[in-house]
């Protein structure tokens, strides 16, 4: 059935720009409203029916999956969201498959924030990712979630060198104390990977600044796509890799789905929803196509 | 004509009822259903009102258009009362208003000249008389006075000052992307930020990009010879970064439509989950 | 005698003592001896002195690194900075930095009651901890102090753009009186500025009004202002021609100002009694709530050209589509820089960022108007120049040129 | 005299703000707070204009008779709802009798506009007559049902439900339909205009046609447009960006001076 409206809607698309073509080759302009149906089709179609497209993780994403594929299992890694909900819809899926990844190589994972905000996309991840996929896992030997802290860059200032300092608890308020997932861990230079998501400040340039080069700890980063062009110049000397907008999500989940058969058959919202981006993208590039093919034919009559 | 209106806007009430009816029957099971599917019925023909106005302007966007024109004006107008009115203005007026308003008073020497803003801003309503219309003059220049100052020099500053020296820079690279020799150069032709390629010739381009620019912007001499070829030039990389950032919008914008289909389809309609 | 007898048994003491410890391993916790080698020198050589160029409550703090830091053990992962009002103490930590830092600038907070607030002419003291790894292993520094802050009554790192203020301002005053005096300054043609007037003799043919949308400025921002004197002189051409105007505005302020504007324009025209107050209204300050109702009005009323000069943010796109639908002539201006592709793309014309001040002198129609033009001419071939020379600093390496520009705060 | 006592306060405010700038002491600082202070509040008496000039034209258009005046009805009953839920809000269980008073509320304020609208002296009473049986009906329910009570004093009524409800129901969802119109927008400018025309339009197409393909999965070499993609907005943009700020800089700058020395007068008007 899906496959059906996937084929379907294609064929409206592809069909229907193949028309126009046919049509503006002959010199007719293609009316305002076509190119609205045509926009909402490729938009709405993805969504009814899950278009998703082949992504490959460019070197920048391999970076980071690459590192933590090859860290050996136990290891250490810290996650932190530090952005609200209006980032979510491009960070959350990253939030999602990192966490996912780095509990499927068995590696200890402590979640925490520097966002108010943060907090409750960090528990919906949680609840997502961890409960239904790794009900075996036990919270303070497995994971852990310390939760949010204010104090912005002051935090990364302490934690760099005392992490319970300030987080004295997680955030159930057991002490770290008696979690065996901090037995081994007092600062921040005690993690093998920090992967900092977000996109604000105090977001990943502060992790790099004031914990990735001091305590000389690896840094992944998943920003939204308005902040990534600023990031690229830390890469790769200061960030291992970078997961940019909804498109680096995809490229890390299209990674995980070849490498991990488990992760085939869970949800992938960055490749959903780079469903409706791509289509919208290449239909807006056939319209440029086709309003310049009937532009030169037009240009081509008045010649004579 | 008429007629057709008058079926179009029956069948759209018709459906709106449908819809409302069949929401509150989904809902039966929770408190105020009945009100949550009404809600859930005029979002989606809200949206769906705007979204007609791609076909062409019709009653129901101009329904939808002047209820947002008033229910926004007054929104304004709440927030402004209660977060500046009382929420600044009160407790540093009087005690006996704050007090009113339950307002901690804050107390200090100078608050007598919070009545001058008042003042200021009455003589702004002045403008609704013809005889003392001239009054509505003085808080306008009180503005438009401070603002100026305001500008004049942060503007100088941040968009002067600082983009002089921000514009020095090293056209051979810095490390570790120094020049190295030519054979070293081509070697390394990578365009992310880590080659060399990248780090020297994007500071050449920069430098020449913000000359060429600001010669474009040159108003009091003919753009001809070589000043004009710079100009040109310069118009060239502006049109080059206009359609630039107009392609990496488009991401974003499709975001936005993905939101309210995805409204549209999940909480109104419920075809997917 | 005594004394010498005293001082030798001392000696000897010493001396038997320190044999002693060679030779008798300490028997004593393994741990504490750890931690004592693990303790990190001490900073040296700190100085406390008042932050420059403030309002006061505020402290530089400068030290020479621990020399484990970087060196030595190099176990010192960050420094600790305290202070307090009396040599005694209690002192507060207030804040941290990261090893390699020399410096702190304790900026308090001005409010008495606020937890941050640090007193002015008060005596202050500091004293720096350089903490490892684990923070119960610390060396402190000796107390450091008496130190007061104090505000300024000028702000040193200001200076250059105190410079620039000078000279700019004098160089506006010397083309304005030029331009006083008659003199002529040429203006390069610039695409939009021309097509004002076509475009309302085109209304006027059309029988069709012109909408001026004033953007979501605010009446104080320079770029609405601009806007003002382009929509005096359309308001004057649509008098003289008797067109019809519809100017919806955003900002209260706006509306008052644009109707006076509009109206002494009807009254240059010769036209006061065709003036109505209500062609420039207010709609509501909501971003799109103003734009919905503006893409109402041009779909409903088919202005047969559409202006837009000031400030606008996302809607610059709806705006422009929606008037091209309506098939009006359209002319843009704004020096909001996110939204200049979208009004290149979608307007007749543009005027890109610094000429929709330049066509606001040229429109006023002034010559003095046209002065401070000149000046910002000046200034630009000035930083062509600057750039050039800070250019051969820079790689020459000559950085007291290069430091020259750099504004402090 | 009258009009240059404005342009001398444009003056004294222009050059206390600039000196100001140069002047971090804590004396200079505290005026500049509250100046800026000052001017929010002068704002909001402005709002008071602004919604007289909304009813007056609603009221215009209803007179004219054009076509759609009779939307004008919508855009008041609107704002005056809102106001009233500003402003109110419930105390016991139930709503009583709120939306009969808003109705009342919402008929007295129609007919307050027909009574403006209209022209002739019979029409005139009769709707005169209506508000003010309405309004008195509305004052009565106000008196007599206790169910919700006015907050004047505090605002409870930005926590009153209706309050809320309208404003997550009515303008959020447009706000973000009007601002997702930008999608279909985009792409019909972009068809219309990205066409090679010259030399200045070519580049203007090529360059978004490079960035956007970045999201292509056909074209090989998706690694290498991304990265230049990236390097477009990195390198040229910044250069373009930079060249841009520095003139409307200096726009800003010297319209500002004209302003503070009085020779741009343009926005003061006349008379």
């Amino acid at each position: 059935m899906a496959y059906l409206g996937v084929i379907i809607s294609m064929l409206v698309i592809f069909g229907g720009l193949a028309w126009l073509l046919f049509r503006s080759i002959k010199g007719r302009e293609v009316e305002r409203r076509v190119i609205f149906v045509f926009i909402f089709v490729a938009v709405a179609a993805p969504i009814l029916f899950p278009i998703t497209f082949e992504e490959h993780a460019s070197p920048v994403v391999k970076g980071l999956f690459d590192h933590i594929d090859t860290l050996p299992p136990g290891s250490r890694v810290l996650i932190s969201f530090d952005y609200d909900p209006a980032m979510a819809p491009e960070v959350q899926p990253m939030a999602n498959a990192i966490s996912f990844h780095c509990l499927d190589r068995g590696h200890k994972v402590v979640f925490m924030s520097l966002w108010a905000t943060g907090q409750t996309l960090l528990f919906n991840t949680l609840e997502d990712v961890i409960r239904p996929e790794f009900p075996d896992l036990i919270d303070g030997v497995d994971f852990i979630s310390t939760g949010y802290k204010a104090g912005n860059e002051g935090v990364l200032n302490v934690i760099v060198s005392d992490f319970k300092k300030m987080f004295p608890t997680d955030v159930n308020g057991v002490p770290l104390d008696s979690a065996v997932i901090f037995d081994e861990i007092n600062s921040c230079a005690d993690f093998d990977l920090i992967v900092a998501l977000g996109g604000g400040r105090p977001g990943p340039k502060e992790w790099v600044l004031f914990v990735g080069d001091p305590a000389d700890v690896p840094i992944g980063v998943g920003v939204a796509a308005v902040v990534a062009p600023q990031l690229y110049p830390y890469y790769p000397r200061q960030i291992i890799g970078m997961l940019g907008g909804v498109k680096g999500a995809a490229e890390y989940e299209s990674e995980l789905a070849h490498r991990h058969e488990r992760f085939k058959n869970m949800a992938q919202p960055g490749l959903k929803m780079m469903g409706p981006q791509t289509l919208a993208h290449i239909v807006i590039i056939c319209f440029i196509v086709i309003g310049n093919v009937a532009f030169f034919r037009s240009r081509r009559r008045e010649g004579r | 004509m008429r007629r057709t209106t008058y079926i179009v806007v029956a069948g759209v009430v018709l459906l709106f009822g449908l819809s409302w009816v069949l929401h509150a029957v989904s809902m039966s099971g929770e408190a105020d259903g009945i009100e949550r599917a009404f809600m859930i019925t005029m979002a989606a023909f809200l949206t769906l009102a705007i979204y007609s106005f791609l076909y062409k302007d019709n009653p129901f966007y101009k329904f939808a258009e002047h209820l947002y024109v008033g229910v926004s004006a007054a929104y304004w107008m709440c927030q402004a009362f209660w977060s500046t009115i009382v929420g600044n203005l009160f407790p540093r007026l009087s005690e006996g208003l704050s007090n009113y308003f339950q307002q901690p008073y804050q107390a200090s020497g100078w608050n007598i000249t919070y009545w001058i803003p008042v003042i200021l801003g009455i003589m702004l309503l002045m403008r609704l008389t013809e005889k003392y219309g001239w009054m509505s003059r003085w808080p306008l220049a009180m503005i438009v006075g401070t603002t100026a100052g305001l500008n004049f020099v942060r503007y100088l500053r941040s968009d002067f000052v600082v983009q002089v020296s921000s514009t020095f820079m090293p056209l051979l690279g810095e490390d570790p992307h120094r020049w190295q020799g030519f054979g070293a150069f081509i070697s390394n032709l990578d365009l992310s930020a880590t080659g060399q390629l990248a780090a020297i010739v994007s500071n050449w381009v920069i430098f020449f990009g913000v000359i060429c620019g600001i010669i474009y912007f040159y108003f009091s001499k003919e753009h001809s010879g070589a000043f004009g070829r710079a100009s040109r030039l310069g118009i060239w990389i502006l049109m080059i970064t206009f359609g630039a950032s107009f392609g990496y919008t488009v991401m974003g914008r499709i975001s936005l439509l993905v939101g309210r289909i995805t409204f549209l389809f999940r909480d109104w309609l419920e075809i997917i989950s | 005698m005594k004394h010498r007898f005293l001082i030798v048994g001392l000696l000897l003491l010493f001396g038997l003592s320190s044999v002693w410890a060679q030779t008798e391993p300490p028997v004593v916790d393994s741990m504490v001896v750890d931690s004592t080698e693990l303790f990190p020198a001490a900073v040296s050589d700190v100085q406390v002195v008042d932050k420059p160029n403030d309002h006061g409550h505020a402290v530089i703090v400068t030290w020479e690194t621990s020399a484990d830091d970087g060196g030595g053990k190099n176990n010192v992962l960050r420094y600790e900075i305290f202070y307090s009002t009396s040599f005694d103490g209690p002192f507060d930590s207030v804040g941290a930095v990261p090893a390699g830092t020399g410096e702190f600038r304790h900026i308090g907070s001005k409010e008495p009651l606020d937890s941050a607030f640090v007193p002015d002419y008060t005596d202050l003291f500091y004293q720096i901890d350089a903490v490892t790894a684990d923070p119960t292993i610390r060396t402190t520094s000796d107390v450091l102090g008496p130190v007061q802050c104090s505000g300024q009554w000028f702000n040193t790192g200001r200076i250059p753009v105190l410079v620039a203020v000078l000279i700019f301002g004098l160089l506006t005053a010397f083309f304005v009186l030029s331009a006083k005096r008659g003199k002529k300054l040429y203006v390069r043609p610039i695409g939009g500025i021309e097509a004002v007037d076509d475009a309302i003799g085109r209304a006027t043919e059309m029988g069709r009004p012109i909408l001026y949308v004033l953007g979501l400025g605010s009446a104080a921002d320079v770029a609405t202002i601009a806007s003002f004197t382009i929509l005096g002189r359309v308001a004057k051409r649509v008098a003289e021609y008797q067109t019809e105007l519809i100017v919806p505005t955003y900002d209260p302020i706006v509306m008052s100002v644009a109707q006076e504007v509009v109206k002494s324009s009807y009254f240059d025209a010769g036209r006061p009694e065709d003036f109505k107050e209500d062609c420039v209204h207010f709609v509501t300050q909501s971003q799109f709530a103003y734009v919905a109702a503006v893409n109402g009005i041009m779909l409903r009323e088919l202005p047969a050209t559409c202006v837009y000069m000031g400030k606008f943010f996302a809607e610059s796109l709806l705006l422009a589509e929606t008037g091209s639908l309506a098939g009006s002539i359209q002319i843009s201006g704004t020096d909001e820089i996110a939204q200049i592709p979208f009004f290149i793309v979608a307007c007749d014309y543009t005027l890109i960022g610094e000429e929709l001040y330049a066509a606001s002198a040229y429109l006023g129609r002034e010559p003095k108007l046209l002065g401070s033009l000149k000046a910002q001419d000046w200034a630009k071939a000035a930083f062509v120049a600057l750039a050039i020379v800070g250019l051969l600093a820079a790689n020459f390496e000559w950085f007291e040129f290069t430091t020259l520009f750099q504004v402090i705060d | 005299m009258r009009r240059q006592i404005p342009f001398g306060l444009v003056f004294i405010f222009g050059i206390f703000m600039v000196f100001q700038f140069f002047v971090p002491h804590e004396k200079s600082e505290w005026v500049y707070e509250f100046l800026l202070d000052w001017i929010i509040v002068i704002g909001i008496f402005a709002l008071a204009l602004g919604i007289w000039s909304l009813f007056k034209v609603s009221v215009e258009k209803i007179k004219q008779g054009k076509e759609g005046g009779n939307y004008s009805y919508i855009t008041l009953v609107g704002l005056y709802m809102m106001v009233a839920f500003g402003f109110t809000q419930q105390t016991g269980e139930g709503w009583g009798l709120y939306f009969l008073w808003i109705m009342l509320c919402s008929a007295c304020i129609v007919s307050l506009m027909r009574l403006r609208a209209s022209t002739d002296s019979g029409k005139k009473r009769m709707w005169a007559l209506a508000s003010v049986g309405f309004l008195v009906a509305a004052v009565l329910v106000a008196i007599f049902d206790d169910a919700w009570a006015f907050f004047l004093y505090t605002p409870e009524g930005l926590e009153n439900s209706m309050f809320e409800i309208f404003f997550d129901h009515i303008m959020m969802p447009i706000l973000a339909t009007m601002f997702s119109l930008l999608a279909f927008y985009i792409a019909s400018a972009a068809y219309r205009a990205f066409r090679a025309r010259n030399v200045l339009a070519s580049l203007l197409l090529l360059a978004a046609l490079l960035v956007m393909s970045r999201f292509n999965p056909v074209i090989p070499g998706a690694e290498y447009v991304a990265n230049a993609s990236n390097w477009l907005m990195n390198v040229p943009n910044l250069a373009a960006q930079r060249a841009i700020v520095i003139g409307i800089g200096l726009g800003i700058v010297g319209t500002a001076l004209k302003i503070i020395l009085g020779i741009e007068r343009g926005y003061m008007g006349r008379g």
